[in-house]
């Protein structure tokens, strides 16, 4: 038996799910319908496929709400799991789903796979016969991911970086290294059976002025970790900066890089798929104007030319939205596709090469550290600022680099910290801001750079 | 005069904390910022700790009210903190729902001031009027 | 006395309207505040301004119509005319106003402005500050725009060309010409007392298939007939195509060539500005949608660089909008074009070159008519068929021109009729198009390339 | 069968009025179209001039149901036209109202078919399938 296979089993053997068949789990795989696999509809390039965010605590729930999506004309439904599951504290999911099963009252913010286990969540997903990526935010997710699989969740978004910066302040960098390194395996061994699983990293971040090199060179080494395990659908992803402009500049070098990292690791056989999240930062409270913002956002995710689309609705501002709320965003973003036609072809060749060269720099530090396997010289290059995430609430992250937005509201960064942007860069891009302008508190000038769409 | 502030709970969105830090440094209190995911023991601990005047906490992800609740019971059990002012601000409940529910609901909990979708600067504002006036009374 | 003036005094003299103090409105005229002059506000060139559309019969509801709009941050009042006065019949207008000012019923579609008089309405346009655009569609507007600037109105939209062919099918054009050369001398005049009065042409035309370059040739010509009277400041406009690049493509050559052919005429010292009209077509019924399509026509006048937009609703496929849903807009469309950052520059070489041959084609075609004058010229063209607007249903216009989209939703020309468009761009156009594909009915296609918004 | 067509009143809407000519055509009927901005009177004129079967109105701009009131006494006038059918299709009212409450006052007002609001092939398939259905009885 293979250390993963003992591993898994140890995994597996718990009390909180029933005896894990891994054969008719495989078998399952091998057999699942191609329409199960997002890997398929990236394929077949028809459209940009539409995603929304949404899960509810009980079986019930989560059913209503994809037929809700399914009406709306959804291409890939989502599961979100709930922080419980998350934290892995899967008693207090189970009493909380309990509770909410008992009353009309949501006791728990997303769905808790691993309780309801997969047998009944099989049910609901072949039932619908759509496409379903698996959202958390877990930095251990070996049971859930397993349990996902084995449900027909045939995408799986997250990685160590992604999923543990903008949302953890002490959990251990390393260990999610190594739990996500499983995760990759497994995706990789079941795309052997049937059509590829993909994986998905989290490009948004804290979605709170992060500069475009970051993000693409997180995006990058999550995909070289995930290829180097054998996963053979990646997509790399990120969120609306602010600046159509620059959207359209980092969607461009994104797939430009990620082609060239995949061939120099001999992964060129994998398929990159590019993902554009509408508008992640706050949110306008006034619903109305939250609908215009959205509907930009697609219309901006057309101009990057992005593969998938992922959504959010009108009460952003206000809390976890309605039903109702998210299969409009469905319909309005189909609709704005439909007809949204003639688009002109844009390249920007002086920013495209400032990024691609503050991508290049960064990357090869990265590679330059000393240690023996990339995910300890990503480790490293974390530790020692050469990647440095702004607003990142984890311990480990420097927050040393500092951006703001310049008057086209492009993010730029004026203060480098250990991120080695070459000089080049720099000085363009602090030459692109005002930086004697700040009349005002540094407060408020943060405050006016995140809510721009306000 | 002495703050400790933070974010209540398993919430991480840090934003507003960061904001929050710079913009009490800018109005000269000494502040101690315990960051996100901090609990109600240790936001008690730091404040007896510090001897802090005011104690500020923010919740954006909608688990304040679970946390507000213990409050008043936990509180009572360190016996300098009495006279502390006690401050609470962000998206204080899951879903929506009026500041005219909200605030008197938190009073009750224990807070002296609620601010629930309030500017920071705003909030601030109050804050320092208030301590004038109980410091003329 | 010149001519002229004899002409305003026989038009100025009539039972419907109360005696006209041709030295008091010229008094007026002289100091009136800048802030009532559009011209003002598009020199200070600070954003893109936005202009609803909206008439009511009542005194009372026009000002609660102005006050919503002002209350949603407007910066160009409308000020439509209901279609008796458009129709010169002054007597019914004031009986349906009679009758509309009686109940709560509206008897009328828009502002009667003749029957309300100027001293009544100076008094609402001066109230409110805003400049005021005169949307009519009136080929004989010589005693309306009289009104109008007597009242504070400084922009005055149409043309004998632009609101003769989309919206009548009878009025003799030759006649047209002639009162609209009316109106250009009297705005010429008056633009020499203060800021100059703006005129604008109507480019949406029949807002159906229209292609590109018999839109931009009709605003050349509007454009060149208001110039040779004096006009100062002239507003070329057009409405979204489909096409997001055809829009930016035609934007731009529409701009240049009005450029070049004012400077032709020794014109070059006015101002000339671009207008752009949203979805003038068959809006979807459904309000959601039409809410993203009026959003998505908002980030593409964007794009196109326009100094004015102006808006629909979200009921346009019903029936006339309410004020709640109108003032939506106008705060709707601020916040995009406010969140709307980092816009990218595009040209589009191939297309532009194309495009210009065709203008400049049939502009040459015009001039070269034997007749002594420009109106004279440009008459013979439309009855002749060098002009040829689709869907017109005036009779002396040729339809012998036909329009279809290509796939990205271009409108390109597959019959010439007698516009000399030259072969090699003709060429081009039908290249573009999947000629063969028709397999259903000509009125389906017809049906589906106008109903794309859908 | 001869149908006389266009649209009523001052309304210059022309587009479905093209596409109505074309699909009418395509059907085998042989078409008077009268185009944009024709009075009640020049429809009835044509219509007893060409002896047709059919008289098929549009109206788009919202004009409908002022001519619409005229429409029987208008008619009474003319002995020749007992038996033509009377179409009516568009957008048949000022702002909006549902096609339960307009069918039947347009029904009273005298004709046989209205479609308010309904696309033009679904409304002239129903007039083929009424003009069989009359033929038999
Ligand atoms: C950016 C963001 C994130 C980022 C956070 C990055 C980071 N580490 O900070 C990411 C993408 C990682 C994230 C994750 C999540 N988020 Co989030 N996030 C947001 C978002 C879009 C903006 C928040 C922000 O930064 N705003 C800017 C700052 C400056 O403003 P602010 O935080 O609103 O605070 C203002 C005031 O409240 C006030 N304030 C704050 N504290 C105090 C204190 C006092 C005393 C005073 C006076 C004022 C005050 O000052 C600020 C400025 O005026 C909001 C929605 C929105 N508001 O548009 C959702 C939102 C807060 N997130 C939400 C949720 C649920 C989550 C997740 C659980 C989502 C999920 N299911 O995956 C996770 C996990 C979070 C966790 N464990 O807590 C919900 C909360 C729901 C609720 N309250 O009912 C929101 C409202 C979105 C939604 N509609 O679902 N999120
Ligand atoms: C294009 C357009 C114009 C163009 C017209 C060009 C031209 N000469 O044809 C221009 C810009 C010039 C114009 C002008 C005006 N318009 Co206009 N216009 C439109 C618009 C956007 C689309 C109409 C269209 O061509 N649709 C495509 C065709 C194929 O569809 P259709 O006409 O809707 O017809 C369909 C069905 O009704 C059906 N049908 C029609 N007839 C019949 C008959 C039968 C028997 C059957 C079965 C079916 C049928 O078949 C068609 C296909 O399915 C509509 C709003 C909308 N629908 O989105 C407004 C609209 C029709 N216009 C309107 C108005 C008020 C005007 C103006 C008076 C505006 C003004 N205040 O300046 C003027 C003047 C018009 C006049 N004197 O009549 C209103 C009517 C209001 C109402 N009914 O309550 C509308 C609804 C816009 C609005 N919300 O205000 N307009």
């Amino acid at each position: 038996m293979s250390l993963l296979q003992e591993e898994r089993e140890i995994i597996l053997n718990n009390e909180f799910i029933d005896p894990f068949d891994f054969a008719e789990v495989e078998e399952f795989v091998k057999n699942a319908n191609e329409e199960l696999f997002i890997s398929h509809h990236f394929a077949k390039k028809e459209k940009m496929l539409v995603q929304p965010r949404g899960g509810f605590p009980t079986y019930e729930k989560q059913f209503a709400l994809n037929e809700f999506f399914v009406e709306a004309n959804v291409d890939v439904l989502p599961l979100t799991i709930d922080s419980n599951t998350r934290l892995n504290d899967y008693t207090t999911a189970r009493k909380m789903l309990q509770l909410s099963e008992e009353s009309e009252h949501d006791m728990l913010n997303g769905y808790p796979l691993v309780t309801h286990g997969y047998k009944a969540t099989r049910q609901m997903i072949t039932h619908f016969k759509k496409p379903v990526s698996l959202r958390h935010g877990t930095p251990d997710a070996r049971l859930l991911i397993e349990v996902a699989i084995a449900s027909g969740i045939f995408e799986i978004e997250g990685g160590p970086i992604t999923y543990l910066l903008p949302y953890s302040k002490n959990f251990p960098l390393d260990k999610a290294f190594l739990y996500w390194k499983y995760v990759e395996k497994v995706c990789a061994n079941y795309s052997k059976l049937n059509l590829p699983i993909n994986r998905e990293s989290f490009g948004p971040l804290t979605a709170t002025l992060v500069p475009p090199s970051i993000t693409i060179v997180i995006q990058l080494l999550e995909m070289l970790l995930s290829l180097e395990e054998g996963v053979k659908s990646f997509s790399v992803s990120f969120s609306q900066t602010g600046s159509m402009n620059q959207d359209i500049v980092m969607g461009s070098v994104m797939r430009k890089m990620a082609k060239f990292y995949a061939q120099e690791i001999d992964c060129a056989d994998a398929t990159i798929n590019l993902v554009y999240h509408q508008w992640m930062g706050a949110f306008p409270t006034d619903k109305k104007f939250a609908q215009q913002l959205i509907n930009m956002s697609t219309v901006i995710a057309s101009m990057v030319g992005a593969d998938k689309i992922i959504t959010k609705t009108k009460e952003e501002a206000s809390g976890i939205p309605t039903k109702e709320a998210n299969a409009e965003t469905v319909a309005n973003t189909q609709y704005t596709l439909r007809i949204l036609n003639g688009l002109p072809n844009i390249t920007d060749k002086e920013e495209e090469e400032i990024l691609t060269m503050e991508v290049k720099a960064i990357m090869e530090a990265v590679f330059n550290d000393s240690a023996d396997t990339l995910w300890r010289k990503v480790f490293n290059s974390i530790k020692n600022g050469i990647i440095d995430v702004p607003f990142s609430p984890h311990i480990i992250n420097h927050n040393e680099m500092i951006t703001m937005r310049d008057a086209n509201k492009n993010i730029r960064i004026i203060k480098r910290g250990n991120v080695p942007i070459p000089d080049r860069c720099f000085e363009y891009e602090k030459s692109q801001c005002d930086l004697g302008k700040s009349n005002t508190s540094i407060v408020n000038d943060i405050i006016h750079d995140i809510g721009i769409m306000q | 005069m002495k703050v400790v502030t933070g974010v209540v709970g398993n919430d991480i969105h840090v934003v507003a904390n960061r904001l929050i830090e710079l913009s009490l440094d800018a109005r000269g209190f000494e502040v101690f910022n315990l960051g996100v995911n901090t609990y109600l023991e240790e936001f008690f601990d730091a404040a007896v700790e510090t001897q802090a005047d005011v104690l500020l906490i923010s919740s954006l992800n909608g688990e304040a009210e679970g946390w507000a609740r213990e409050v008043k019971l936990l509180k009572s059990k360190y016996n300098t903190l009495d006279d502390i002012i006690m401050v609470i601000g962000g998206n204080l409940v899951v879903g929506t729902a009026s500041a005219d529910e909200i605030v008197p609901r938190y009073k009750k909990y224990g807070f002296d001031l609620v601010f629930h979708q309030v500017d920071l600067n705003t909030g601030l504002d109050t804050l320092e009027m208030y301590i004038k006036q109980r410091d003329v009374k």
